[in-house]
């Protein structure tokens, strides 16, 4: 199938990194926006773009038959999900192929197979790969409690429809489990239209490994090692890195073929990832697989000097895979750390706004995948991600020293994220020691740097200095100036006499 | 012009004097020589007894009208800082303060999902007051401390700013 | 020797560049600058900063003895030269050493032997490394006539003491030698304090092949790989790439160990580069060796996976080298753009200023080192390279791509800069078949693109909003503002009534 | 309001009307939506028929005081488009246009380290008539006609700034 012209159904840094391969393919892109996104960087970096609708994406970023209107329009022959939103909607698929569009992603019938988490389930202990002893099917919340008595708790609470954390809980008991249920099922529902949820023994500290793998039209397949990804918040992860440092070579071999077994199953193609629960004694099991591109995909772009989105656009093409799998390199180890729009010290709280200010950084092994500039909006109504800085070293120390000094120079101003938090966790000692589980952070250990003397004195210095030059202004006669004009002082506001 | 600088609870008397090419700053009476640059706007580069300091100031928000308040963001972290006019700061300790009542504000933009507490409920601390929704998280707000909910003002399904108000809560003797 | 405190004698990208190794390997660093320096990139960056002088470098970075104090008085226990100012200055490091501080490269009787053109010629003869045919010493103008005469036209004059390509002329015949040799020698005088010239037989359509090698205290020498150089302008060198597309197996050895063979003769340790000109019959001659860190150093960091810098600091302390050279890897393909102050309409001149806009590309596989930053200045005193963009690629053409995309983002406002020119050549034929040679960009082939009438009339609405904007400000009382602040709308100044 | 266009020879008139959320660019006359937003400060983000273009704005000085010129910047490369309110292209037609000399100007800040002419000297077409160094480069400066040195106001070692004058030339004729 030709992929001459790719419409990217996605904002933020996943719009932006499909464009740059596909410029780097010479391949025209087209973006669609809501009416919030009007100067979001993926509307300025593409070639086309054009606008679906109102700020909630069930009104612009979900909506079918508008992504396919805008297809037709601009004369786009395929059309890239990214992740989250349409990217895992077999409905939309399905409607993009019946006309005439390649769906860069797997087939429909392999997303609604492993769509619901309870039948992926099934799809997996059927193929031979070993899973968390849990229902294989939705229930109502009677039952549900029902089957959790019988199951034993700690249970974890999931959405059956969901990903990336949402409507997923852990519940230590009978009375924490009536309660979080309806929460539960709410998020469920605002986030992936269906309430259903379904319940699994809880592994204790487990570990979040996955494998990455890539089918072809052919029956080919190939996959592109683990990646470790335990470090989360509320059930979303925050860091991701490749390789994992729990995993030995054989362990890594057995969840491939694991993965490629689950993968096989369903005829898949393209992009997907095997998500695992790992314990301390190297046991994993089978949790969902991921029927799109991840986040953090590019940490195995840089320990395989893969593009992964390349691969996605020959396969979607009808290529065969680039690649064998003896073919397939595993060179030094990657960090990632997701930057959020959020407030470490008020929870992490969503912290929205313009950014007034950014500055990010560069240098060698450092890669940032960014969604945003200076002067543009964090809007509240997407996610807060607005960048993933990744760093690659040729161990997992010198990834972690060249993230932390990579995390240094980044300046985001107007808005508050968890740079300074990555920070501190980079200097972590169980991270740095590669003693991750799910649950690391639960405990807070995020504490604001002290502010020393001489820092102190600094920051006095520049303020004191801020205010003088303002008032020295202040006092001169409009136009009297010194031919330098008044307009990039930004303070100007703030002038009292 | 001498001023005082509030970090928190501490309190200095500073003052930058620029005289003949070099920058004095005085803290506390304690001289140091500084070299202070505005290399972008907003961004100072300071040198002192030889080290580099990057700072970024924000103008903040300080409830006092007379206090200058800045968000100086150092590597990426921000740390509230404060000046007055001393002059200000005795005319002003001169007044009384006003009590802060239990009003329970909006930590961020987002909608409120769900009301879990109505007008003249009591609540103790910690106790969920309401659901909100941001960026399609679901996030409880709690009761700072124990208390009676005087007047919610807000409706479920209501779309608020930072810092809107949410409900008033009074103290439990002041029923 | 102990490397626990950092002073850079340099400034612009490379300062930048050592102190992001420094700080990642925990080392605190000091930054040196010239009066027109104190807002620079490398001040900001480093943990100290102390003033050396006014702009001149002949008065601030070139003053051993200041170096040495700042050094003194910040308790800096090594220095890093990086590259030009004091980097091949054997007194220097003499001094330094006798000084207790460990100067990061080689010993000073290497650089002396390295230092003088001739001189490491006959270096290069003895350890039976080949050469290009040329004399062994340099003369008045009147012999080195003489000597032209007698090896036959074209030749090369080249600066004894020189490097980067300053100094150094293509001279076609008796004529334009006698005019020519004059200003040759008064650019070495200033670029590096000597008037000595050279002159060597000029091999026709050359290109320049250079060998990253390294060695340390104890007698260890490992080769990586080779670079080539070969798009040049005026001598200089525009564009790197490793490994070479002109390189066989076979080939790399032979130079690697010809190489070495110097390397051995004059006891090198640390980094060093041995430049060669290679003809269509992939004879290679010796050229020169350069005692230091070179600018392209990041494209052998690409396809090697080491940080060279860091490799320079472990070799000071007396370490071994951390690799043998059957465990150094080649991977993939690494291309650098120098980015450049110059105005590819005004023949490349330079054009110093401030730079009022600065956006730089990211994503995956692409590296910017940059010394510069928005709001900063780029100075006439200096070099005008601001920045380096580096790309890799699995392939060749792949990191061309890469590359070109990478430029299609760059931003530079305020000040004119060559990234439209490397656009064009990322996509010019001679250069993507690989058919380099160092006089290829001789005939200009650059042209700016054609603003087709779509661009024209974005463009145009784009003005006339911007005029419309400024124009309906200027009618509104002062102060009647809409609570937006006219600051930061720095057109503001071009309001005419 | 209408202006004229200028890119090189090229004019064209040009409006840009906003009515009702909509914006219409117009071209000569012909009507076409746009959507135009700044996104930047002197950064437009124009979308039309579908295609985004990202247009950064600087200003240029233009010989003409009346004409309004910007130098416009697509992906890094400069464009020079000039607009010109009609009124003023009228009465500037009426008078007359100055003769430019034959000025030699300073194309780059630099230091003038030589110069190879002297006042009164006839210089023919490509004849190098002083150097330059900038950036520890030389670069010749050559007559871009025949002529003869009428002034030189600069001296060997002089710093001068982009633009500015370093000698004078009259056509021989003018002898």
């Amino acid at each position: 199938m030709p992929v001459t012209k790719v419409l990217i159904a996605n904002r933020g840094e996943i719009a932006c990194r499909v464009i740059r391969t596909c410029r780097e393919m010479g391949i025209p892109t087209v973006a669609v926006y809501s009416d919030v996104d009007r100067g979001a960087l993926h509307v300025r970096m593409a070639d086309e773009a054009y606008c679906i609708g109102p700020a909630p994406a069930r009104e612009s970023y979900l909506v079918v038959e508008k992504i396919l209107n805008v297809a037709k329009q601009s004369g786009a022959d395929a059309i890239h999900p990214g992740y989250g939103f349409l990217s895992e909607n077999a409905e939309a698929a399905k409607l993009f192929e019946a006309n005439g569009i390649t769906f860069i992603g797997p087939r429909p019938e392999s997303i609604v197979q492993m769509g619901s988490k309870t039948a992926a389930r099934v799809v997996a202990i059927e193929a031979g790969c070993p899973v968390v002893p849990g229902i294989q099917e939705t229930m109502s919340d009677e039952d549900l409690l029902l089957e959790a008595e019988k199951m034993g708790f700690p249970i974890m609470v999931k959405a059956a429809m969901g990903g990336g954390g949402k409507g997923m809980r852990l519940v230590k008991n009978a009375e924490e489990l009536k309660t979080g249920l309806p929460r539960a099922r709410g998020e469920a529902l605002s986030s992936f239209g269906d309430d259903s949820v379904y319940i699994e023994k809880a592994i204790i500290q487990p570990r979040h490994i996955e494998i990455q793998i890539f089918g072809d039209q052919h029956g080919n397949y190939v996959y592109l090692w683990e990646r470790e990804c335990s470090v989360q918040r509320r059930h979303q992860k925050v860091i991701e890195e490749a390789p994992s440092p729990h995993v030995t070579p054989e362990m890594r071999a057995a969840m491939g073929e694991a993965a490629l077994k689950v993968a096989r199953a369903v005829n898949y193609v393209g992009a997907g990832t095997v998500e695992f629960l790992a314990d301390a004694d190297r046991n994993f099991y089978f949790l969902e697989m991921n029927t799109r591109l991840q986040v953090e995909h590019c940490v195995t772009e840089w320990i395989t000097g893969l593009d992964l989105v390349k691969w996605q656009i020959l396969v979607a093409r009808g290529e065969k895979l680039p690649l064998t799998q003896s073919e397939i390199k595993l060179n030094g180890w990657a960090m990632e750390c997701r930057i959020y729009a959020e407030d470490p010290d008020k929870n992490f709280m969503p912290s929205p706004g313009k950014i007034s200010f950014l500055r990010t950084p560069s240098g060698p092994n450092v890669r940032d995948d960014s969604g945003v500039y200076e002067g543009s909006e964090v809007s509240m109504f997407y996610d807060p991600m607005i960048s993933k800085l990744s760093t690659w070293g040729p161990t997992r120390l010198e990834a972690i020293d060249k993230m932390r000094t990579a995390l240094g120079e980044y300046r985001i101003g107007g808005i508050r994220s968890n740079v300074a938090f990555h920070e501190v966790l980079m200097q972590h000692e169980p991270f740095r020691s590669g003693s991750l589980h799910t649950g690391m952070l639960d405990k807070p250990f995020w504490k604001k740097k002290e502010v020393g003397p001489n820092l102190k004195f600094a920051v006095a210095a520049a303020m004191v200095a801020e205010l003088d030059d303002e008032e020295r202004r202040a006092s001169q006669p409009v136009g009297s100036g010194d031919g330098k004009p008044d307009a990039w002082k930004h303070w100007g506001k703030f002038n009292r006499l | 012009m001498k001023r005082t600088l509030l970090i928190g609870k501490e309190t200095h008397d500073v003052e930058l004097l620029r005289q003949d090419g070099v920058t004095t700053f005085l803290w506390d009476g304690a001289a140091q020589a500084v070299d202070i640059v505005e290399v972008e706007p907003g961004c100072w580069s300071v040198i002192l007894g030889g080290k580099s300091v990057d700072v970024r100031l924000d103008a903040a928000k300080n409830p006092d009208p007379d206090v200058q308040g800045f968000r100086a963001t150092l590597y990426d972290e921000p740390y509230e800082f404060a000046l007055q006019d001393p002059r200000k700061a005795l005319l002003a300790a001169a007044g009384g303060a006003a009590g802060s009542g239990g009003t329970l504000t909006a930590p961020m933009p987002g909608k409120v999902v769900k009301l879990l507490v109505k007008d003249g409920d009591l609540v103790t601390e910690g106790q969920p007051l309401l659901i909100m929704e941001a960026m399609k998280m679901q996030n409880e707000l709690r009761a700072s401390s124990a208390g009676k909910v005087s007047k919610i003002t807000v409706q479920e399904g209501a779309t608020v700013e930072t810092g809107g108000t949410l409900m008033i809560l009074v103290a439990p003797e002041a029923n």
